[in-house]
């Protein structure tokens, strides 16, 4: 039997607070719904002949159902089947929570993933070890990497069809897991935790700079938005290496007291470049828990800020090598144009696997 | 000082005057200052017909083009007018009010009552009226009976330059808002009107001819066919009063009366269709208020009751005329009272 | 050809806008003999109807013009002649007969502009002026009033004099604002019209309040002016009729201002839809209807005049011609005899407030000789 | 003292809950007593909803103007309208906000800047942007908000009124309160782009989504599109995603609703008890301040009512009154 993928479209990613207080971009509907359908004619390309979607009332199934019914009455079939995860919609984050918990129990061979860092997050705090693969539909994304979807959706085609080795095919990746008074609440973030004075979530999106106290971050990019910037623009470290960094931040005062270290120059969200006053900063080894330093606020995971904090709760943040899989979408077209994979062949490549 | 402009002129000059008296006055509607945001000229029509010609360049951003979205400009013009502004909205034919009604007589016309007395409504709403322009079904209506109807809002229809200048000054200085009908067939009607500012009370008929046979009661353009009328009756010794209305809502009951138990007779004119129109209005008021002085049935002489036709054969037939209007009179000073019913009822 | 003894009765140019006028009656037959002051016929314009009275004596010989029928203003309507003229010499003189040209400064009918504009201290003021030479005639309206109120007696003076009138501040086509309502603010404001158009001193013709204006002017600058006519004048005694003040000054349609209108005139039919009209328009004016209210209060507060001046101007010995209408219902005619033996008085039968429309050829005949002894 | 996380001061966090208290006590009230067959007309209420009115009017002035819908009480309520003449009003007594003229679903304070409820879904949108061009004119900062619900979001004049806005770049802010049903129809089905943030984007508007059961959440970005408009940004929508807790309209035996819909949202989504938890537990606000509120708001609403059921009924002159200044 073919592989089935999975996928996790989410309709409401990229409607927060910083499409005014930043101009960020506001992907529409209809363009999510293109990106599956461009996503899906890729995986069709390389074999895969079911997909497995999670249900959702924002409109996208609309829109990708109409797509495959005009290809039909064309009399093309460009697009895998598409079967729905059976479900209620309850149009939160509990949806994406429970379409991955589903698709891992349904043996998918991969899922793609249209979202932003949240989005990314709630899939991987519920997908085990199935692979994912990132499409950035969000606003502070960090951690799906910038790319035409169609090219996402080959690789993963080639990926789940065995054409590209496992090893070749998949990375591993790194995650911070944050837990509160001993397992009472557990959390992950997959790009960055931020500790910030805000004591209520609010609008979540994360652009006071005012307020951030310290820094966690997994991988720090300087080529990427949000808090991995400013970590990135202090001292780089890679998604393929071992363990993250910490970065203390300077509160108004003591920036204003002129005894905080650094001001940094930072993208923290789209169109907003923001002084921010650093402290200090160190490597965050691996295995290691770390306790914040501030006692009361909330914790932000990937740029958005999810719980709150008080001086009674013990909050500890540990990161953890090889947490979780994606496809390695350079890795599997490089792979494939070095054996000619997509060369030569007059119809649709057959599936080996 | 008084001098010959024609209607058109008289309008722009109110709407100039006022916006120099007034800051808080506004003026918007499509193509009001014409070429916003294209690449030829900044005011290049003033107005479909030009109307508002030359306002832009005296008074800039208070004269506004909006785009084709007759519901969401007529609802701002009234919303601003709420909260202290005296917008001037264009609506440039009056038949375009199918759609943005519910802003004028759901919004505009309830706020006083409906809010108990506590809202003000100040806008003045500027639409085309009538046919004769070649326009056909879509662009030529007299629609004034349909906002007549409606308590809350106020309908005017002048006749000549002098009387449009007094009206619209008095529109946008009245509390409440006010359909102004401009018939598009007398905008180059000219009359001797003051350079000054002034202002028409409403509900003030004007007896345009004095006469003791038979009193001719009409609107806008019509009255001019009255008059018309009323001199080719004076040459058969029958003498007309002709009576324009000038407002709709309120209208000037006591002249009508007044007139009419003089004269005994009465025709009633109006470019409107027939059923529930102006002119069945004045003839059941004066029927129920006035009927021992009537020594003849009242007639109406209105257009058909059909939409208004395009070919020019057709829509002249469609417009009351002066020779309908003069044996309408004739027939109430006929011996039998009654008359053959006409097609048009 | 012996003229002086042939007489032509032309149509009248009754104020500077009318151009014809239609017959509405003939109140003399041919052949009846014709006396100063009767009255000949009545004539319509768009403004008003009125009585033409004879202005010369003698036998009505040809009567030209048709009831009904439109004529333009001073063509020949009419000739009167002495009983002894052969009828050949009146046809002769009816044949011959030639419509004068205009004899103001801007030759002819229409050629020039029918009122001027002065920018004086008090504001712009309109006015006419017609005539040249001669003596210098100031015409001075009332209270609501302009200066067509003298319709019918500027071009009568303009024959022997150079004859102005103006709308004072507040009225007609001048500024509506009035800085200071007083008869002294009126009074300044008309000797500053007098500064800007270069009158240096004139005899002045006063209707009504004009009447108190102008004695006001002599009493404050009595080497302006050079003599005075007082015509149903305010300023000589406090009765004044405060319902007709307060309506003129309240009514803003024409079934509540025809009725306040009809006090000014003994015939009430004299109020034309046509006057009413002009008079609302007016009214409507911006700036009218305060000005008309500062004005009362200033003047006419509580019911009665706030100034008599019959004293002081009795004292200062100018001049004085006194006219009234006997049926005057706005100020009582009993005022006329305010200046006693220091004046002329005459009370004029069957004419109203406005006297000098009502009975024109006989206070027009009163003003000339009046001016002319001045 | 124990620091204050919050975005507002104590005072401020005490008058929201006030607010928020009053609006809830004033539509349960009504809900009993419309049951009983005290009040004439029909009523639409705004329970459940109440974070959105308060975050977004604790930002507003009186020359801020709002255009409401025919769920209008919560609106009425936080923009400072008086309470016992809405009671009143819906009572229909001549002491009512609109001389018992109006009613429940057109009661207006002009001079507190409500535009009044409104019976027509969608007409307030343009009033608003009518609203936003006024100040704009003038020159005096305020901003005009259309609120509008998830079903009136498809009329035309709302349409309209968001191209108009961004074309004359209005200080006007479209907010979506989006409690799922159109009546009793399905948002889900009923509007065609799904996201209201695509309309806004359609428009060239920044849209924001919120979850309208958090005050904090609709506060903050409300405060954000507010100023942004103030300073001139222009237009923007704000959608709260909410909860219904009563019908459409009192008497609505909401058959179209899930089993255990209501129950499940009154238990997990009730916005003043997320509120109340989130204060307390954060030390800023004692349960005994609130309580205390709790007691005042009851007293209010029951002085309202009694006062609005004792209040005389409008003369039968009144009948032709408030036509035309004049006529």
């Amino acid at each position: 039997m073919a592989p089935v993928v999975g996928i996790i479209a989410n309709p409401v990613s990229a409607r927060d607070i910083r499409r005014v207080v930043a101009n960020a971009a506001s992907l529409q509907i209809t363009d999510r719904a293109n990106i599956v359908l461009r996503v899906l004619a890729a995986l069709r390309a390389c074999g895969v002949t079911d997909v497995l979607m999670m249900p959702e009332k924002g409109g996208i199934r609309g829109h990708v159902e109409r797509g495959v019914v005009r290809a039909r009455a064309h009399g093309d079939t460009p697009y895998p089947a598409i079967h729905l995860v059976d479900m209620p919609v309850t149009g939160t984050v509990a949806d994406t929570h429970r379409a991955a918990a589903a698709m891992r129990q349904a043996g998918v061979a991969a899922i793609v993933v249209l979202g932003g860092d949240g989005t990314h997050r709630a899939v991987v705090a519920h997908c085990g070890s199935i692979p994912i693969a990132g499409i950035s539909t969000g606003t502070n994304n960090a951690f799906p990497e910038h790319r035409e979807p169609t090219i996402t959706g080959l690789a993963t085609g080639l990926a789940v069809t065995g054409k590209v080795p496992a090893p070749v095919a998949f990375a591993a990746n790194k995650r911070i897991d944050v837990c509160v008074n001993g397992g009472e609440l557990r959390e992950i973030a997959l790009v960055d935790v931020a500790l910030v004075t805000e004591r209520y979530i609010g609008a979540r999106a994360l652009y006071r700079t005012e307020n951030f106290r310290e820094l966690f971050v997994t991988f720090a990019d300087p080529e990427v938005i949000g808090m991995s910037a400013i970590a990135g623009l202090l001292e780089p470290v890679a998604r393929d290496e071992s363990g993250g960094l910490m970065v203390r931040l300077a509160t108004p005062e003591q920036r204003q007291a002129g005894t905080c270290g650094t001001i940094l120059h930072a993208p923290i969200a789209p169109g907003m470049i923001t002084p921010v006053g650093v402290t200090d900063w160190r490597r965050m080894p691996a295995g290691v828990p770390f306790v914040p330093e501030i006692k009361a606020g909330s914790i932000a995971l990937d740029g958005e800020r999810e719980v709150s904090f008080s001086a009674r709760d013990r909050v500890s943040l540990t990161l953890r090598d090889d947490a979780f899989r994606t496809v390695n979408v350079g890795g599997c077209m490089r792979f494939a144009a070095q054996n000619r994979l997509l060369a030569g062949a007059p119809a649709p490549l057959p599936a080996t696997a | 000082m008084a001098r010959k402009i024609s209607m058109k002129q008289a309008i722009n000059e109110a709407l100039d005057l006022e916006m120099t008296r007034d800051p808080s006055v506004i003026v918007m509607g499509e193509d009001i200052v014409g070429g916003t945001g294209s690449p030829g000229e900044d005011d290049a029509w003033g107005g479909v017909l030009g109307v508002t010609k030359g306002l832009h360049a005296k008074h800039g951003n208070r004269l506004m083009d909006t785009p084709l979205s007759e519901s969401a400009y007529i609802g701002a013009a009234i919303g601003a007018a709420t909260c202290g502004l005296r917008p001037v909205a264009e609506l440039m034919f009056i038949d375009f009010m199918g759609v943005c009604f519910d802003q004028i007589f759901n919004q505009a016309a309830k706020f006083r009552y409906m809010f108990g007395g506590k809202a003000e409504t100040p806008v003045v709403i500027r639409a085309m009226v009538g046919a004769g322009f070649r326009a056909a079904a879509q662009h030529s209506q007299m629609l004034t009976p349909i906002f007549t109807h409606i308590p809350g809002v106020k309908v005017v229809c002048p006749s000549n330059a002098y009387d449009a200048k007094g009206l619209l000054i008095q529109s946008i200085r009245d509390n409440d808002p006010v359909i102004f009908c401009e018939h598009k067939n007398l905008y180059g009607l000219e009359c001797d009107v003051p350079a000054e500012s002034y202002a028409i009370p409403f509900g003030e008929a004007n007896v345009l001819r004095d006469g003791g046979d038979v009193t001719i009661v009409s609107y806008g353009l019509t009255v001019h066919r009255a008059m018309e009328a009323a001199e080719a009756l004076a040459k058969d010794k029958v003498e007309a009063e002709v009576i324009d209305l000038r407002t709709l809502s309120p209208i000037d009951w006591d002249t009508v009366i007044d007139s009419v138990e003089r004269t005994g007779r009465l025709v009633v004119v109006d470019e409107a269709h027939p059923r529930c129109s102006i002119a069945s209005d004045v003839a059941a008021f004066v029927g129920q208020n006035a009927f021992g002085a009537l020594k003849a049935g009242v007639q109406m002489v209105t257009a058909p009751h059909v939409p208004v036709p395009f070919s020019p054969v057709l829509e002249d037939l469609y417009i009351p005329n002066a020779a309908a209007i003069a044996d309408a009179a004739r027939r109430t000073l006929a011996p039998t009272g009654t008359s053959p019913r006409s097609i048009a009822a | 050809m012996q003229t002086d003894r042939i007489k032509p009765i032309v149509m009248p140019k009754w104020g500077l806008s009318m151009s014809e006028g239609k017959i509405t009656g003939w109140l003399k037959q041919p052949g009846s003999t014709v006396n100063v002051g009767d009255d000949l016929l009545e004539v319509e314009t768009d403004k008003i109807t009125n009585v033409v009275e004879a202005g010369d004596a003698g036998t009505l010989r040809r009567v030209l013009a048709e009831p009904g029928n439109v004529y333009p203003v001073k063509s020949l309507i009419a000739v009167l002649a002495d009983p002894d003229v052969p009828d050949a010499e009146v046809d002769a003189f009816v044949a011959g007969f030639a419509v004068p040209k205009g004899d103001d400064e801007e030759g002819g009918e229409d050629a020039g502009p029918q009122y001027l504009f002065a920018d004086t201290p008090a504001g712009t003021l309109r006015y006419a002026k017609r005539g040249d030479g001669g003596p210098t005639v100031l015409l001075v309206h009332g209270f609501g009033g302009d200066l067509d109120n003298w319709l019918f007696t500027i071009d009568a003076l303009a024959e022997k004099a150079t004859v102005y009138a103006l709308d004072l501040p507040g009225h007609g086509q001048s500024t509506k604002a009035i800085a200071d309502p007083s008869l002294a603010g009126l009074s300044a404001a008309l000797l500053g019209f007098m500064d800007t158009v270069g009158i240096g001193s004139a005899h002045l013709v006063g209707h009504s309040m004009g009447g108190a204006v102008s004695m006001r002017t002599a009493l404050d600058a009595p080497d302006r002016v050079d003599s005075l006519a007082l015509i149903a004048s305010a300023g000589l005694g406090r009765e004044i009729n405060q319902a007709y003040i307060q309506g003129f000054v309240a009514a803003t349609g024409r079934r509540d201002l025809k009725p306040v209108l009809e006090q000014l005139f003994a015939d009430t039919s004299l109020v034309s839809r046509q006057l009413v009209e002009d008079l609302l328009k007016y009214k409507r004016l911006d700036g009218v209807d305060g000005a008309l209210r500062a004005l009362s209060g200033a003047l006419f507060a509580n019911g009665e005049q706030a100034s008599v001046l019959g004293g002081d101007v009795a004292a200062a010995g100018k001049p004085t011609l006194v006219v009234w209408g006997k049926e005057d219902r706005i100020i009582p005619a009993a005022h006329a005899t305010a200046l006693g033996s220091n004046a002329r008085t005459e009370v004029i039968p069957n004419a109203g407030h406005m006297v000098q429309m009502e009975a024109a050829g006989t206070v027009n005949a009163l003003l000339k000789e009046h001016i002319g002894r001045g | 003292m124990t620091e204050n996380p919050f975005p507002l001061d104590r005072d401020d966090l005490l008058k929201a809950y006030r607010i928020m208290r009053t609006i809830r006590e004033f539509e349960e009230r009504l809900h009993i007593d419309f049951a009983k067959g005290d009040i004439p007309g029909f009523v639409h209420l705004y329970a459940g909803e109440e974070a959105s009115a308060a975050g977004i009017m604790m930002h507003l002035k009186d020359n801020d103007r709002i255009a409401s819908t025919h769920r209008g009480h919560g609106h009425c309520i936080a923009k400072g309208v008086d309470v016992h003449e809405m009671m009143a009003e819906i009572y229909g007594r001549s002491t009512g906000a609109c001389r018992g003229k109006g009613g429940s679903m057109h009661i207006a304070d002009l001079s507190k800047g409500m535009m009044g409820a409104n019976g027509i879904l969608g007409a307030g949108a343009p009033l608003a942007c009518g609203a936003a061009l006024a100040a704009k004119v003038r020159g005096d900062g305020g901003v005009g908000i259309s609120f509008v619900g998830d079903g009136a979001s498809n009329q035309g004049m709302f349409l309209e009124s968001l191209n108009l806005a961004a074309v004359w770049n209005l200080p006007a802010i479209f907010v979506v309160e989006n409690n799922g049903y159109a009546e009793s129809t399905a948002r889900d089905w009923a509007v065609a782009v799904d996201s209201y943030i695509d309309r806004a984007s359609g428009f060239g508007l920044p849209g924001v989504t919120v979850d309208g059961t958090d005050f904090f959440a609709v506060y903050e970005a409300a405060g954000e599109i507010i100023r942004r408009a103030r300073e001139g940004g222009g237009p923007a929508l704000l959608e709260c995603n909410m909860v219904r807790f009563y019908g459409h309209f009192e008497g609505d035996a909401q058959t179209y609703r899930a089993k255990g819909e209501v129950e499940a949202i009154r238990a997990s989504r009730d916005c003043i008890k997320i509120f109340a938890e989130r204060v307390i537990e954060a030390g800023v606000i004692s349960r005994a301040e609130l309580e205390a509120i709790d007691k005042e708001v009851l007293d209010l609403i029951e002085d309202a009512v009694r006062a609005a059921k004792s209040a005389p009924l409008p003369a039968p002159a009144e009948l032709l009154t408030d036509v035309y200044v004049a006529y």
